[in-house]
């Protein structure tokens, strides 16, 4: 990965040098090695703060908004995961593809500060992946986990390492995530439950929330100019009372609003400060999606039609789709 | 603060029998902005519609709810009287305690009730009602009508005399329809064919009659005033503009074994053909399945012995494409077929025959010349039974629900014309209701008794069986006198049932017509509105919106002209102001709409915004084009910011609604 | 699939002829009958009346054992067909009539009509198909002018039996090609033989039969085939002058798949 | 006690089952019933005096029920789904429900014939006693 | 407090289309086909104007049961409003379903102009349903676990 930083801080001051670009989207160290946060780098100087490693989860394609609009050319470095968000910005028209350049950024897998922790490794002053093992030095000594302990749920979720849309590689493809199952597994246990169980799960779930946003702020699909959770004239509008529609059912509105737009990244479910597994909700639309009206990922293009804007004449009736999924 | 005045209707006892209407108005009384509320025995009467407009000007009212019949029947009504007293017609609003109400309940204080809880949702929706303004948009002036029977071609020479374009399709080879067919009509017993005839040379000859036979609809999109149809001219085979209309060809074809669909199967034609005599155009086609050019490459006889070198085997279908501003729908009628009828014998003994063959039979153009024979012997009948109401007035699921409402005129005739002709033959008919309503039906039918000695027996027939010479036994009752019967007729004439067109459904879907499950066409209303579809701008002529006979038939392509002819006068039509509108300044420009839109109403365009936070800022916006937008409302589901919204159905008019009712 | 069969009274007395070569061709087809133990009789004629629950019990039970194994139940007599899938819609659509009858019979999983019906002809139609039973044929029965007897039961109600055309029946006409002999349609195929008259009014069989004998010899047949074993009797004890021979359809589907051969003939 | 007209007419619709208000009189099942000539009260009669005429004496003294087939050719061809079989069948029923108002004699089994099929025998043993 | 399950009238809204379903209901009135008084209309011009969220509003402020009434498949005004409404309306169906409230007192049922019969048929089934099913408080419970 070290490696990778290098070539990047490379292309980075390549192109801004060649003037193919004028600014530079990538991540830069926080006050850990741990939590690196994405940044703009606007010189050939900065960018020698490029940083990349196991720790740079988010993506950068939303910022691409901002380029878009200040119509500046942007170097924006994508891990495969992240070039669906970018297609589906892409196909929202929410970005223009002249404003950005994509490098496209290989990635085994990140890896998940929380679980490491929690596993018992305290004060971190290192830590580094030897394939698929993870050694975490302390200074109580050194721990080693198997990555799959270690890795972010979403990456156990990972869709593999081709990039959707870059206008170059940089370096190799890295050896796709071995621990991928079915990413419906969980939608499925829920499934299984009884109407009750069903209830009691999401009332637990959805009763842990405290409305930070930090799920819709991250969300590659919503790009809005104006959130409808912000709008009055909008058909969940009314922020005064907490019994409230949008109090109440915001989860469930929310992933109904990017059904079909929804990429599956899991970034919502990855910075939720509660740890609600809000990112079922979404992973159930699709399920649903995939079963009612055949496959469809959302940000693998950036033409194709959503299915809630698509029909066929032969779909299933509602209680039938319900049924169907059994 | 708003001033919201509201009229209860009593509709006489249509609601006041159910309603307690003063309990409704002392309710809504105590609703805040209501300024004003009243009843009245009929509201939409001139004097109920006075009570409104004093009431404005007494009370300042700027908002109005009528609580009075679906609006469907008064919503225009009691907007053009708002519009009198200077308050935009969308300022009213109607609360439904009629056909939701009071028609479907029978408890006064349950309905009162109910009615109250309408008019509390009509009042929290009109709260939220703005002043709407339709806009405008052209009118092509010309029309199409769908079908050239009867009914097509009286409303296309209506039109055209009228000085508008009009543009008749058919799907068959020839228009003319069911009427050509006929021998004669009652009450009158003149020759159809001498009264239609005229009336299909006239419109081949109009100057404003263009006609596309042998053709069907492709496509069509566009609305009232505006519509874009495709029509396919299917392939002939022959060159219209060449072909002399000889005939030659008809008689040296030798692939002869396609029944003759005009004659009803009772003589069969080439694979080229002119389906009559007086056909218009009088241009033979070429059946493709039945012609051995077409089937096995050899052949070619009638290109050999044409004159004119007409014969075109290369010709292909033919897309046009024309706007219109009105269409009509004059589809037609066919007989049910009678399977599910297997024990009448139909098929199985050629002595067995629909009307429809009785008609060709006696018909001096027919297969016999006129000659009343049986099909199976070739001999003269001796005795003739006649079937009413087969496969109409059932409900077990064989036949039609509906009664054909022509087939007890039509039996009378043809055993009137059987008797005139051939004074020997004993003609009974089988009926279980002989329904005569029309100026000089019932006396029609009666000559059949009187005059002509035809055997009317009530009852009806059971099993009809055949032996190997083709005589037929007829199992019967006579409820009269209670009398099982056994008879020994030669011919049987069944009297079918009538049903639309087979492609009426379809039709339907390509125009957004709506269709009953008999699939007639529904006309916007069964009483005032017979003629239009609830479709602006589709209106229904003849069999197709209903089973009537040909001087119905004509008197509704006569209205339907009528209609047609008011719209087309028109240079431009208000449009619905209840479009769909963006809210530019937090539209994101996703276009997520676009893609519902059936009418692609709405486009991306870059324009100047002022943002949330009071800057300028160029970036695309969604625009509805509001003569194109239907107010459907997909597009404000779609769009993931609730930037576009429904005018007249805007999210707070409709969550205003659901809240006064939860 | 498991083949539950249901033999009824008849065919283990009188009319064992229509068993014995049914079960044989069955075996040979592939489609072995499993008959149904402690089956009682149907009852012969369906209860019309509402209220009629105990008469349609013996129904309902061979229904529910043939739920319980496998969910098909096949019948062989027209009489007990017409009964056993009547009484089987009464149980799948009315009500009052399914709250009785298991309200009597207090079965661990209420009876709902889930049992599926098959006249032994539809078998041969739609699981073995015409076309395979074609080729299993190995004596054709050509040149036999075969009247198909439908007579009235294994039809009507043509909405419930749903077994063909109520009018212009095909299945043993189709039946009758496939065995390689030539059926001969005529009219009275699917009217009654006068059924149960036959113990109380011979007169009025014997001319109802007449009629059908009639019909069927002037329109071409040598000998009728049926299903049901009343009309096998009425069309041959009760005859007039016409008495072409009569036989079940299951010995002429032996002796076209050359079962007979040995046997008692 | 005593039953009047109007009630023996409910009792027969109730035990007919079969909605006669839906009868047109159009005559087909009397023109289709196979026996309608041996007949003295013809099958539309049978709905039509439930329907409307309420002369419930003529349906009970009626031979016709007792020549009625059950061969449903009346109720297959009723273009409204009436079934006047079952109508002869509550008359039937109305008869033999009746205490001794059984048809058959059991004794006379060892008459008939003896090809006779039992469903012959079990049939008429349900159409015409108790 | 709980409502005495007998009496307990349930609060029903149904949303019709203007074209096929309103119409649909003004043939049931005029055809006099009665159905309780529980059920209140919402007219919108078509059912692909009904936001998924109107169905969640309406849930959340008490509504029993919701309905929603277009044109059949094929047979839509606008020609193509209904297929989005089924797609729309399915997805939400299921995910009630999946949180475990309430999608049995949510229905789809297409109800033409002509179909009064029918509009009252199925109204009076609803009405039966969500009676049975009692009051609705779950969606309203969702987020409230204390």
């Amino acid at each position: 990965m070290q490696k990778i930083a290098e070539l990047m801080r490379a292309k980075a001051v390549e192109l801004l040098q060649s003037s193919k670009a004028e600014r530079v989207l990538a991540w830069r160290a926080g006050e850990f090695f741990y939590d690196n946060a994405p940044a703009a780098f606007n010189d050939v100087d900065a960018c020698q703060e490029i940083v990349y490693n196991e720790f740079c989860p988010a993506n950068l394609a939303k910022y691409l908004i901002e380029a878009t609009k200040q119509q500046k050319k942007t170097v924006v470095f994508l891990k495969p995961c992240d070039t669906y968000g970018v297609n589906q910005l892409l196909k929202d028209h929410r970005i223009k593809r002249e404003y950005f350049y994509a490098v496209g950024t290989p990635c085994s897998g990140m890896l998940d500060v929380k679980k490491i922790k929690e596993l018992g490794a305290k004060a971190i002053t290192q830590i580094t992946c030897e394939d698929n093992k993870v050694i975490v030095e302390t200074p109580y000594g050194t721990k080693e986990f198997a990555k799959e302990e270690v890795l972010l749920d979403k990456c156990m979720m990972c869709k593999g390492n081709e990039y959707k849309i870059a206008d170059e590689e940089l370096g190799e493809k890295l050896e796709p995530i071995q621990f991928v199952g079915d990413r419906f597994a969980a939608v499925k246990a829920i499934e299984a439950m009884s109407a009750e169980e069903r209830f009691a799960f999401w009332q637990e779930e959805l009763s842990k929330c405290i409305r930070c946003n930090a799920c819709r702020d991250i969300c590659p699909a919503c790009s809005c100019e104006q959130c409808i959770f912000d709008n009055q004239e909008a058909p969940v509008g009314g922020k005064a009372a907490a019994d409230d529609v949008e109090e109440q059912l915001f989860h469930l509105i929310r992933a109904y609003h990017v059904a079909g737009r929804c990429v599956g990244c899991g970034e919502c479910a990855r910075v939720c400060p509660q740890g609600v597994k809000l990112g079922l909700l979404n992973l159930k639309f699709i399920k649903d999606i995939n079963q009612f009206y055949g496959a469809y990922q959302a940000g693998e293009d950036a033409t194709t039609p959503s299915p809630l804007v698509s029909y066929k004449e032969n779909d299933p009736e509602a209680e039938e789709a319900v049924q169907r999924r059994g | 603060m708003q001033k919201i005045g509201v009229f209860v209707c009593w509709c006489g006892s249509n609601i006041a029998g159910t309603v307690d209407v003063a309990a409704v108005v002392e309710a809504v009384k105590k609703i805040p902005d209501v300024a004003y509320a009243v009843d009245y025995k009929y509201m939409c009467s001139e004097e109920g519609q006075k009570i409104i407009k004093d009431a404005v000007e007494e009370y300042g009212l700027d908002r109005i709810v009528v609580c009075s019949c679906s609006p469907r029947m008064h919503e225009a009504t009691f907007r053009k009287c708002a519009e009198s007293i200077g308050i935009n017609p969308y300022m009213v609003e109607i609360a439904n305690i009629r056909e939701q109400c009071s028609w479907v309940l029978k408890d006064v204080k349950v309905a009162t009730e109910k009615a109250i809880q309408l008019a509390k949702a009509a009042i929290a929706k009109v709260r939220f009602n703005n002043p709407l303004h339709p806009g405008q948009s052209q009118v092509v002036k010309r029309a199409l009508v769908i079908g050239g029977g009867i009914a097509g071609i009286q409303t296309a020479l209506d039109i055209a005399d009228a000085g508008y374009k009009v543009d008749i399709l058919e799907k068959e080879p020839t228009i003319g329809g069911k009427m050509a067919q006929i021998d004669k009509t009652f009450p009158t017993l003149d020759c159809s064919a001498c009264i239609l005839t005229p009336k299909m040379v006239d419109a081949a000859c109009h100057e404003n009659i263009t006609i596309h036979t042998y053709s069907d609809l492709e496509a069509v999109s566009g609305y009232v005033g505006n519509f874009d149809v495709t029509i396919r001219k299917k392939a002939r085979s022959v060159k219209a503009d060449i072909c002399s209309g000889c005939g030659i060809c008809t008689e040296k074809c030798p692939a002869r074994k396609t029944p003759s669909e005009f004659d009803e199967g009772l003589r069969n034609r080439g694979a080229i053909y002119i389906p009559f005599a007086q056909a218009i155009p009088k241009v033979p086609v070429i059946d493709r399945e039945a012609c051995l050019k077409f089937k096995t490459g050899k052949c070619g006889v009638c290109s050999i012995v044409c004159p004119n070198g007409a014969i075109d085997y290369t010709q292909e279908d033919e897309l046009i494409t024309e706007k219109y501003g009105a269409i009509v729908l004059a589809t037609g009628f066919e007989l049910i077929d009678l399977e599910n009828y297997g024990n009448l014998g139909y098929g199985r003994s050629k002595n067995v025959i629909t009307s429809m063959q009785l008609e060709r039979l006696t018909n001096a153009a027919g297969p016999t010349e006129g000659h009343l024979v049986c099909p199976a012997s070739g001999k003269e009948p001796k005795s003739v039974v006649i079937v009413s109401c087969v496969g109409s007035r059932d409900t077990s699921g064989r036949g039609k629900t509906y009664c054909s409402k022509v087939c007890c005129m039509y039996n009378a005739k043809h055993a009137m014309y059987i008797r005139e002709k051939y004074p020997n033959v004993d003609v009974t008919v089988f009926y279980i209701d002989v329904r005569t309503p029309g100026k000089g039906f019932d006396e029609f039918q009666r000559r059949a008794v009187e005059e002509y000695g035809v055997h009317y027996v009530r009852g009806q027939v059971g099993k009809i069986m055949s032996d190997k010479e083709g005589n037929l036994t007829v199992f019967a009752s006579d409820l009269n006198s209670g009398r099982h019967l056994m008879l020994n007729p030669d011919l049987v004439v069944l009297a079918c049932a009538v049903k639309p067109a087979k492609d009426a459904r379809k039709l339907a879907s390509m125009l957004t017509a709506s269709i009953d499950t008999n699939d007639f066409y529904v006309e916007a209303h069964p009483k005032l509105r017979p003629v239009e579809s609830p479709t602006a701008g589709i209106f229904l002529s003849g069999m197709c919106q209903g089973p009537k006979d040909i001087p119905e038939t004509v008197s509704q392509a006569g209205a339907a002209a009528a209609k047609v002819i008011g719209l087309l006068a028109k240079d431009k039509l208000m449009t619905n102001p209840c479009t769909a509108k963006c809210n530019e300044q937090i539209c994101s420009g996703c276009l997520t709409c676009t893609n519902v839109c059936p009418y692609g109403a709405i486009s991306g365009v870059e324009k100047e915004v002022v943002t949330l936070n009071g800057t300028r800022e160029k970036r695309v916006v969604a625009v509805v084009n509001e003569a194109l937008c239907q107010g459907c409302g997909a597009c404000t589901v779609a769009c993931p910011s609730a930037s576009m919204d429904l005018q007249g159905f805007t999210n707070k008019q409709i969550l205003a609604e659901v809240d006064a009712l939860c | 699939m498991i083949y539950n069969y249901y033999p009824g009274c008849t065919l283990s007395t009188k009319a064992k002829e229509l068993d014995v070569a049914a079960r044989k061709c069955a075996e040979a087809l592939g489609f072995p009958l499993v008959e149904l133990p402690n089956w009682q009789c149907c009852g012969a004629v369906y209860p019309m009346a509402p209220d009629a629950i105990a008469e349609r019990l013996s129904a309902v039970r061979a229904l529910v054992a043939a739920r319980d194994n496998g969910g098909v139940l096949v019948t062989l007599c027209s009489a007990c067909h017409h009964v056993i899938k009547r009484v089987n819609d009464d149980m799948a659509n009315v009500k009052e009539i399914q709250q009785k009858v298991n309200n009597y019979l207090g079965l661990e999983v209420p009876y709902t009509g889930e049992t599926k019906v098959l006249h032994y002809l539809e078998v041969l139609r739609d699981v073995v198909g015409f076309e395979n039973l074609k080729a299993k044929v190995v004596k054709p029965l050509q040149g036999r002018n075969i009247g198909a007897y439908y007579g009235c039961l294994l039809l009507r109600p043509g909405q419930v039996m749903s077994f063909d055309d109520v009018e212009r029946p095909e299945i043993l006409e189709n039946f009758i090609k496939v065995i390689g002999a030539t059926p001969v349609i005529y009219d009275m195929r699917n009217e009654c033989c006068a059924g149960y008259m036959a113990v109380t009014d011979k007169n009025l069989c014997k001319e109802m039969v007449s009629e059908i004998q009639d019909n069927a010899a002037d329109a071409g047949a040598g000998e009728f085939i049926t299903a049901c074993p009343l009309c096998a009797y009425n069309l041959l004890e009760n005859a007039g002058a016409t008495k072409l021979p009569v036989s079940y359809f299951t010995e002429v589907l032996a002796e076209a798949l050359g079962l007979n051969e040995g046997g008692a003939d | 006690m005593v039953i009047n007209n109007k009630e023996r007419a409910e009792m027969l619709r109730q035990l007919a089952g079969t909605n006669v208000s839906l009868c047109i009189q159009c005559g087909r099942c009397s023109a289709n019933c196979p026996v309608a000539w041996k007949m003295d009260v013809l099958p539309h009669r049978f709905v039509y005096e439930l329907l409307n005429g309420g002369n419930v004496d003529v349906l009970l003294e009626a031979k016709s029920p007792w020549k009625c087939l059950s061969c449903f050719s009346c109720a297959e061809r009723c273009p409204k789904g009436v079934s006047p079989a079952a109508i002869m069948e509550a008359v039937r029923l109305t008869h033999i429900r009746a205490q001794g108002n059984n048809k058959l004699n059991p004794a006379d089994l060892e008459n008939y014939d003896d090809k006779m099929p039992q469903q012959a025998i079990v049939a008429a043993f349900r159409k015409f006693n108790k | 407090m709980l409502k005495d399950a007998a009496k307990f009238e349930p609060k029903i809204v149904a949303f019709c289309c203007n074209w096929c379903s309103y119409a649909g209901a003004d043939g049931a009135g005029t055809a006099r086909k009665n159905y309780p008084a529980n059920v209140k209309i919402i007219k919108v011009p078509c059912s692909c104007r009904v936001n998924p969220m109107f169905i969640l509003r309406a849930f959340q402020r008490g509504a029993d049961g919701v309905i929603l009434c277009g044109c059949h498949p094929g047979d839509c005004h606008y020609s193509t409003g209904n297929y989005y409404t089924r797609r729309r309306m399915a997805l939400l169906m299921s995910m009630l379903n999946f949180m475990g409230v309430a999608e049995d007192r949510f229905r789809v049922e297409w109800v033409s102009a002509a179909e009064g019969a029918k509009f009252a048929e199925v109204m009076n089934d609803f009405v039966v349903q969500i009676t049975a099913l009692g009051e609705n408080v779950k969606l309203r419970d969702l987020r409230c676990k204390k």
